[in-house]
């Protein structure tokens, strides 16, 4: 009986980490959304396209190495050194920083004004362009990320639990260690929104890029700032995600399990991707757990959504979304 | 001036709001659909069957469907792999369940059903909006997946879950099935293909097109001029999801033959569709054919390009692939962000001009 | 003030009895109290102006009465009988139209399928029918536009039908959203500062279009305005509100000389 | 303004400008016009004559609208400025207050005043000028906490107006001020506008439809029609010319005109053709 | 020429693997080609075409090679169904080895099809009998549970589990995850909970990897962990580093480079540099797949052309080869190959061998699989009724008039 409550709580807990390896990838959507008022489908593909760097820089790989060898008949593969994880991180954040410029440089500059819907079409030719890019720059297989950070189960949490309760607890460090990583941007990127000039200035361009302009604001300065730090959101999660599974394709598809977060927490709330990411990885491991094995199990993808779809039932704009403006 | 419509003057209102009220259209539109009818069919081959001409018709529909919902009446829907697969698994079970009927009849029911089941997930949409609602149709999209998936009687209970489309004749011609010619799948696909586009703009023309329309370009004056929220947004689910239930049954019993669910109607088609449809052109209907060109072809186009032109290994050329294919998509949006509908509008208003600037 | 079944206007016309009766309506945002226990009527062909200064609340008034936003406190009665709790849709079919303040045209659309929009309740055709194009959706189509095309020609707008609207400049908008509203045959039109944003000789045609649809078809007219010539000039009963309360309501020339109006809104005396 | 020696404080020049919406709607052809420094310039002229594209034009704000000036130049302070961006333009002291408020509807009013401060460093004079602009609106002062998508029309357009202000900036274009604003407003916005040209020489060009009240304050003035200039003048001799009167301030030889009689027939204008 | 197209793909969510397998099928082929000047004197060739795992780009691709090919290999059990009913029509061979429809190893309803040397069933029955072997043949009262990508593929093995377990008195639990399976937290908790004595996975791509980390992380005893071959490579466990030692895949080809054949391999292709992408993967279990999937293809043409008495031979008489090939473990170990894949023959009615599969294991510390079983057989008690049963029904369905096969 006791088990049963001691292993519910498991669980609990198991998706509330869950909940905040979710709200890494959500945050960069929000950054975006609210900067621009672009729903940026190239969040999960960024993701991926900032761990392969990192791996590549780490790894000393050549990058480009395919297509140099298919093309003049050489062999490179690997440079002769290796670089450590902080200098490797640094580095790649250079990289996203790079890529930001581009972007808007190429990109975003010459869709000032358009609809969200034209915006969110061209983060999908980005998205492919990105994958490819992530591709041909640094091969398709999966590479094992090591930065430093610990995996496994925490041994202390486990006895400590279990000399309190009689039943040791199973925590990811990794997860633990994402909680604090996620703690600490949020606290950053609440406080750089709501509380600075170029916090506001963001938030008038998501607003009207028309009249953003007429005051002054260099919406160009605006989205590399922006996509800068959302490229940098999303080095760490693909740090955390490729660290678990490795640096692979599959990573940008960890996008799919951050939208039903922002959906619930809303598009434009920073606290709101992590309070939905909990809610969401609560709720779905709870439902896979108890109801899954009723219904066939494999329940989480349309669990997410539909919960926070009840959810926005009762608040379309999210829990902590701006109020949508109607008014004629 | 090599494109006019001076001196094709309208007499009467009828004439007036006919589907291509400019004589040079009319005759061009007329003139594709003759050789799409009298001279295609004869020289299909297999290849250009299934790997351009079936894809592209079928997307066709899709888009056509979801250029209704999301072009004319304005709320983005990335549930279509969902709808194409309560499509698929309709008339799969309507196949199998009534051989003797004419599959013709299965697929129109198949979207029938199909229309229902938009109708029931595009109820929240009366309270959801935007990004939110797009969101909220992939709740849609694996739900309905999962559900084929893990309810044995949608399958038949066949051992894998894979459902295979048993052979069909339409007039004597095979039209499912192995034994089917590529002519008579083309020429089925090209019928419903033409039946959706003439529906659709008939749809969009009348009254039902303005309230849809309304409700997109804003939703709260359209109600209070007279527009029933309900009604319009529901009918457009409705509407929406039939095309695409149709083109979910003409996908797998016509083009694949064979499909599972989790592979051939997840969140990827939604996706696909959805592209088709903005880099067409939302709210147009020869938007919908345009789009669906692009995305089917200029991949077999690029892929044959790069390997069997250039000789390139075939995993670079499907990563350049993939480059080139993004960098267009934004490279179209920069120069037309209305899509390719408009930039051909924006071409023929050129020519009109020609020689002269503006 | 007036006989309760109407009245006669300096130039002759002839009011007919209380069509729509707001009482005592009380209408907060939160905290903010945008309209304070309100009443007035507007009668049946009379041109009604509602005036005050910014943020008084006039548009949440035209907003309270196409059912848009539901009044905390009050009544609506509509033709002598209370109205219940109704969605905007369903008020529009009472035939009352109206224009908005900030344009609120379908921009995707061109100007003759702004117009049509209007007349979206006189159409009845089925949806097999319309899908099929066939037998009465095709008639009512061309009879509808042969009505819209009346008013088309009546506002002067032939040249841009086919236009999209989002290409239109401000004023010729508002008389594409005017001719919307009048497609529509109502027998009540609301309209929002029509005139905002035009000059002399664009508002001498505005007060044209509204006299003459008075004039032709009985229509009974509320209207905002901030211009004070257009408002005397034009209506025959004069509302004032500030700050969410009525401070005036009778004829130009009462309103004009009330103390209150003039040290709420008007200012100097106006001529 | 065909004056025999230019005067050298001209701060802005519009050259013989065109341009051309969708590369293929030609709305300005060819317009020019000069601001002296220190001036009040109106630019009148009816529905649709191109006022709002001229303003955009010199603001660089064209491009989010797919137009651009296919010709003619656009000159402040002796430079050619058509190709910097528009926040390069803010800086260098030219501001639009856009025709239709634009005011960032998620903001605050108050947020959406200190936006108009973005270029601006001295947090201590902001914190002034915001209160400056609260006296100039008492109005805005009361809904400073609310978010301007709330906010009715007359008071989204002092944000609008509001927020230009807070940029002190050297010359503000102003589409339409008086659109929407209860008539002791209008007076008020203009005498503001007056009061910030002579207090702070601020330089002011201003599109407007009520020529009445524009005429009475802008020094000069230029009539724009199907996009092209008819007529411009001293604001004075404007006000005198019988067609200007005529047809943009209402009055005829007996006075002015009640709406209620213009049914008649009336004579159009014919100054193009 | 003979053609023989290779499917592949190098690109999306299962591109590393896909990459593998390719470049093993590609490069068996070169060695062909380079030492021995094709097969028969006819050269072959492989033109590739990349379906990224996507069924309608399978089809593109069948379409777009198919004009003078003989056989198709797509790795893909999705592509395999869309190809079936097409093979049939257009007469070419299909071979799937270790994957697709199981039930095309009845060839009188499959001519086309061939599965050979194990299909999902097979392997589903294989590790239950290992399982059996270690537990001194009992497995009453064991907890077995299944964790699979929820798909057609992962669902394959789930009629055999239940019938086997009705036979040997173990209960089965079903774990599905859907794919890609990048967060399996609630499903290795479930297993926490429920103490199963094994677990056996069918998984593909990103889930194979999280499976086996999660596995570590509840501390579940690796040994006791068995995938199917398709969760059975380096790239699965790599990524749990130390974690992953102990965790077992059943395979049925052979691994690392300690095969004669690979001298030669070494010598013809690789160092030439004309290794499939510079040769990185040889010896890698899914690259000696692709290996052994070709060395089957040609060993067919091989004797399809002994048949026919021609070296430029037509898909029918590859058919025919397939049909009487015979591969002893003589003949593989002539190849260069001793006991790297099991001995079977085919024949008419039976196009899918004789199911048969071995154990590895992975070690960490050395960073290679080891195999610890020799070729054990299924359950053909268990397994022929389903597949008489699964191939009725398709033919029904299908309305195929069964082969006769005398
Ligand atoms: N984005 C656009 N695309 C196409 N045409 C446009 C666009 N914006 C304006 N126009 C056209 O340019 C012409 C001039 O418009 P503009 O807005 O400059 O007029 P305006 O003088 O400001 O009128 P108003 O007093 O009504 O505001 C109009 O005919 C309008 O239709
Ligand atoms: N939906 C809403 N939510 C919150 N406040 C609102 C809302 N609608 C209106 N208000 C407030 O109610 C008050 C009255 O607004 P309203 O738009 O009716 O004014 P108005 O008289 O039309 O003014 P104007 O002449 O400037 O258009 C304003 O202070 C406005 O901010
Ligand atoms: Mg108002
Ligand atoms: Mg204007």
């Amino acid at each position: 009986m006791m088990d049963q409550f001691f292993f519910a709580a498991e669980v609990f807990i198991n998706g509330l980490m869950t909940g905040v390896m979710y709200s890494l990838v959500a945050l960069g959507f929000v950054l975006i959304y609210k900067a621009s008022g672009v729903f940026n489908y190239a969040q999960g593909v960024m993701a991926l396209f900032a761990a392969l760097t990192l791996v590549g820089i780490m790894d000393g790989q050549v990058p480009f190495s395919h297509l140099i060898n298919a093309m003049f008949g050489t062999h490179l593969s690997n440079f002769s050194w290796t670089v450590g994880p902080l200098v490797a991180i640094i580095l790649t954040a250079g990289v996203m920083v790079l890529l930001a410029i581009l972007i808007e440089k190429l990109v975003l500059q010459h869709l000032v004004g358009q609809e969200p819907i034209i915006l969110f079409m061209a983060t999908i030719g980005l998205a492919y362009f990105l994958e490819g890019l992530g591709d041909v720059m640094w091969g398709a297989d999966i590479k094992t990320l090591d930065v430093g950070l610990p995996q496994g189960i925490s041994d202390t949490i486990e006895q400590a639990t279990a000399n309190w309760f009689g039943y040791g607890f199973f925590i990811d460090r990794l997860d633990i260690w994402a909680t604090f990583i996620a703690a600490l941007l949020v606290a950053a990127l609440v406080a750089f929104s709501q509380y600075t000039k170029q916090g506001r200035a963001m938030r008038a361009v998501a607003d009207d890029h028309q009249a953003a302009l007429s005051v002054g604001i260099s919406l160009q300065f605006i989205w590399i700032m922006v996509w800068s730090i959302a490229g940098f959101v999303a080095l760490v999660a693909g740090i955390m995600w490729g660290t678990k599974s490795g640096v692979q394709f599959s990573l940008s598809l960890i996008a799919l399990k951050a939208l039903p977060v922002l959906m619930l927490g809303g598009f434009t709330s920073i606290p709101g991707a992590i309070v939905g990411g909990l809610i969401i990885g609560v709720g779905e491991k709870m439902f896979e757990f108890w109801v899954g094995p009723l219904v066939g199990g494999a329940t989480e993808n349309w669990f997410a959504y539909v919960l926070a779809l009840i959810f926005l039932v009762f608040r379309p704009q999210g829990l902590f979304g701006e109020r949508i403006i109607e008014r004629v | 001036m090599f494109y006019r419509e001076a001196g094709d003057f309208k007499t009467s209102y009828r004439d007036d709001s006919q589907t291509f009220p400019i004589r040079l259209d009319r005759w061009g539109y007329y003139a594709i659909l003759a050789v799409a009818v009298l001279v295609v069919p004869f020289v299909i081959n297999d290849y250009w069957a299934s790997a351009i001409l079936l894809p592209f018709l079928i997307y066709s529909v899709a888009a056509i469907g979801l250029n209704v919902l999301t072009g004319y009446a304005g709320q983005v829907s990335l549930g279509t792999g969902g709808f194409m697969a309560v499509g698929a698994y309709a008339v799969y079970k309507l196949m199998t369940a009534f051989p003797e009927v004419n599959v013709v009849i299965h697929i129109l029911l198949a979207g029938g059903i199909t229309a229902l089941v938009g109708i029931a997930f595009g109820l929240p949409s009366l309270r959801i909006k935007g990004f939110y609602l797009a969101v909220a149709t992939l709740a849609a999209q694996f739900f309905l997946v999962w559900l084929f998936n893990k309810v044995p009687w949608f399958y038949n209970y066949s051992a894998s879950g894979q459902i295979t489309a048993p052979e069909r004749t339409v007039l004597g011609w095979a039209v499912t099935g192995p034994a089917a010619s590529p002519a008579a799948k083309y020429l089925i696909c090209l019928a419903f293909v033409v039946f959706a586009a003439w529906m659709a703009r008939n749809l969009t023309r009348g009254m039902i097109g303005r309230k849809w329309m309304a409700i997109r370009d804003m939703d709260i004056a359209a109600e209070i001029i007279g527009v029933n929220p309900l009604t319009a947004k529901l009918s457009a689910f409705g509407v929406s999801s039939f095309f695409v239930g149709i083109a979910g049954a003409l996908l797998f019993a016509v083009y694949l033959g064979a499909a599972e669910v989790t592979e051939a109607f997840g969140i990827n088609k939604s996706f696909l569709v959805l592209f088709m449809v903005i880099i067409g052109g939302l709210g147009s209907i020869f938007g919908s054919f345009a789009g669906a060109a692009f995305m089917v072809l200029l991949p077999v186009f690029l892929k044959n390009l790069l390997v069997g032109g250039f000789g390139w290994p075939t995993d670079l050329a499907a990563h350049i692939e993939l480059m080139i294919v993004g960098a267009l998509i934004i490279f179209f949006l920069i120069v037309e962000p209305h899509g390719l509908a408009r930039l051909w509008r924006l071409v023929k208003e050129k020519l009109r001009l020609w020689p002269f600037p503006h | 003030m007036q006989a309760t079944d109407g009245y006669v206007t300096a130039d002759g016309r002839q009011i007919g009895g209380v069509v729509l009766d707001l009482r005592d309506i009380t209408l907060r945002f939160g905290g903010v109290e945008a309209i304070k226990q309100i009443s007035f009527d507007i009668r049946e062909g009379e041109i009604r102006a509602i005036i005050g200064p910014n943020g008084a609340g006039k548009s949440s008034m035209l907003n309270v009465i196409s059912g848009f936003y539901v009044p905390q406190e009050g009544e609506v009665w509509f033709r002598g009988e209370k109205r219940g709790p109704m969605k905007p849709y369903e008020v529009a079919r009472l035939g009352i139209a109206r224009t908005f303040q900030n344009i609120a045209l379908f921009d995707g659309m061109s100007v003759l399928d702004n117009i049509m929009t209007g007349r979206l309740n006189k159409m009845k055709s089925g949806f097999l029918s319309q899908a099929l194009w066939w037998g009465s959706a095709e008639r009512e189509e061309i009879a509808n536009r042969a009505q819209v095309e009346r008013i088309i020609d009546f506002l002067e707008i032939q040249n841009i039908r086919k236009t999209p609207v989002g290409r239109l400049p401000y004023g010729l908008k508002k008389r594409v959203e005017l001719a919307r509203a009048l497609a529509a045959e109502p027998s009540i039109l609301l309209l929002d500062e029509p005139m905002a944003g035009m000059n002399v000789e664009e508002k001498e045609d505005m007060s044209r279009f509204i006299l003459d649809v008075n004039d032709e078809f009985g229509t009974t007219i509320a209207l905002i305005e901030h211009d004070m010539g257009v408002v005397m000039d034009l209506s025959d009963r004069v509302v004032v509100m500030d700050y969410g309360r009525k401070i005036g309501d009778g004829t130009p020339d009462e309103v004009r000389n009330n103390q209150e109006v003039i040290d709420a809104y008007l200012g100097v005396a106006h001529d | 303004m065909l004056d025999a020696n230019p005067a050298p404080e001209n701060l802005l020049e519009v050259n013989n400008i065109e341009v051309i919406y969708n590369h293929v709607i030609l709305v300005l052809k060819g317009v020019s016009l000069t601001v002296p420094k220190g001036s009040i310039t109106a630019l009148l002229g009816g529905n649709g004559a191109g006022k709002t594209t001229t303003l955009k034009a010199i603001s660089n704000l064209l491009a989010s609208e797919r137009g651009e000036v296919t010709k003619g130049s656009i000159v402040y302070r002796g430079e050619a400025v058509s190709e910097l961006n528009p926040a390069a333009l803010v800086k260098k002291g030219v501001i639009q207050v856009m025709e239709g408020r634009h005011c960032f509807e998620h903001l605050t009013v108050e947020e959406n005043l200190l936006t108009g401060a973005y270029t601006r460093s001295d947090s201590a004079a902001v914190k002034q000028d915001l209160e400056m602009v609260y006296d100039y609106f008492p109005r805005l002062r009361e809904r400073r906490k609310s978010q301007a998508g709330y906010t009715s029309g007359g008071e989204q357009q002092m944000v609008a107006m509001g927020r230009a202000l807070m940029s002190r900036p050297e010359t503000i274009l102003l589409d339409e001020p008086s659109m929407g604003l209860a008539p002791q407003l209008v007076e008020q916005i203009f005498d503001i506008v007056k009061a910030v040209n002579e207090g702070e020489g601020v330089t002011f060009l201003l599109a407007e439809q009520n020529t009445n009240v524009a005429l009475r304050f802008a020094h000069y003035g230029y009539i724009l029609e199907n996009g092209r200039v008819v007529m411009d003048g001293e604001a004075k001799d404007l006000r005198e010319n019988p067609d200007v009167k005529e047809f943009y301030l209402g009055m005829s030889d007996e006075g002015r005109k009640s709406f209620r009689d213009v049914r008649s027939y009336r004579r159009r204008k014919r100054w193009l053709a | 020429d003979l053609i023989v197209p290779n499917l592949s793909y190098r690109t999306g969510p299962y591109g590393a693997n896909g990459t593998q397998y390719a470049d093993g099928f590609n490069d068996y082929f070169t060695l062909l080609n380079e030492r021995d000047g094709g097969i028969g004197g006819e050269m072959i060739k492989v033109p590739e075409c990349e379906t990224a795992y996507n069924t309608e780009k399978g089809v593109e691709c069948y379409e777009a090679t198919k004009e003078g090919a003989l056989i198709f290999n797509p790795l893909s059990t999705g592509i395999t169904y869309q190809l079936i009913p097409k093979v049939a029509v257009d007469k070419k061979v299909l071979y799937t080895p270790g994957y697709g429809r199981t039930s095309a190893k009845d060839g009188s309803v499959f001519e086309w099809v061939f599965n050979a040397p194990a299909n999902y069933w097979d392997g589903a029955s294989i590790a239950i009998k290992y399982l059996l072997d270690e537990n001194g043949g009992d497995l009453n009262g064991k907890k077995i549970a299944l964790v699979y990508h929820n798909s057609a593929y992962g669902k394959e093995p789930i009629r055999t589990l239940q019938e086997l377990s009705k036979k040997h008195g173990f209960t089965l639990s079903e774990v599905p995850v859907e794919a890609p399976g990048q967060e399996q937290k609630s499903q290795w908790l479930q297993i926490r909970r429920d103490k199963p004595d094994y677990v056996l996975m069918w998984g593909w791509g990103v889930m194979n990897q999280v499976a086996i980390q999660e596995a570590a992380n509840i501390r579940f005893p690796m040994e006791n962990f068995i995938g199917i071959w398709w969760a059975g490579s380096e790239l699965d466990v790599m990524p749990a580093g130390d974690g992953a030692n102990g965790y077992k895949a059943l395979t049925f080809n052979g691994v690392g480079t300690d095969y004669p054949l690979y001298d030669e391999l070494q010598s013809y292709v690789i160092e030439p540099g004309k290794a499939s992408q510079g040769g990185e993967h040889v010896g890698s279990a899914v690259y000696s797949r692709g290996m052994y999937a070709a060395v089957v293809i040609a060993e067919a043409i091989r004797k399809a052309q002994e048949i026919a008495g021609t070296s430029a031979i037509t898909p029918e008489q590859l058919r025919d080869g397939f049909e009487q090939l015979d591969m002893t473990a003589e003949h593989l170990a002539e190849l260069g190959l001793p006991d790297f894949g099991p001995a079977f023959a085919l024949s008419c009615s039976n196009h899918g061998g004789n199911g048969m599969a071995r154990v590895q294991q992975w070690d960490a510390a050395a960073k290679q699989w080891n195999l610890i079983t020799e070729f054990m057989e299924p359950d053909a008690e268990v397994l022929d009724p389903l597949i008489a049963e699964d191939s009725a029904a398709y033919a029904a369905e299908a309305g195929i008039e069964r082969r006769s096969c005398d």
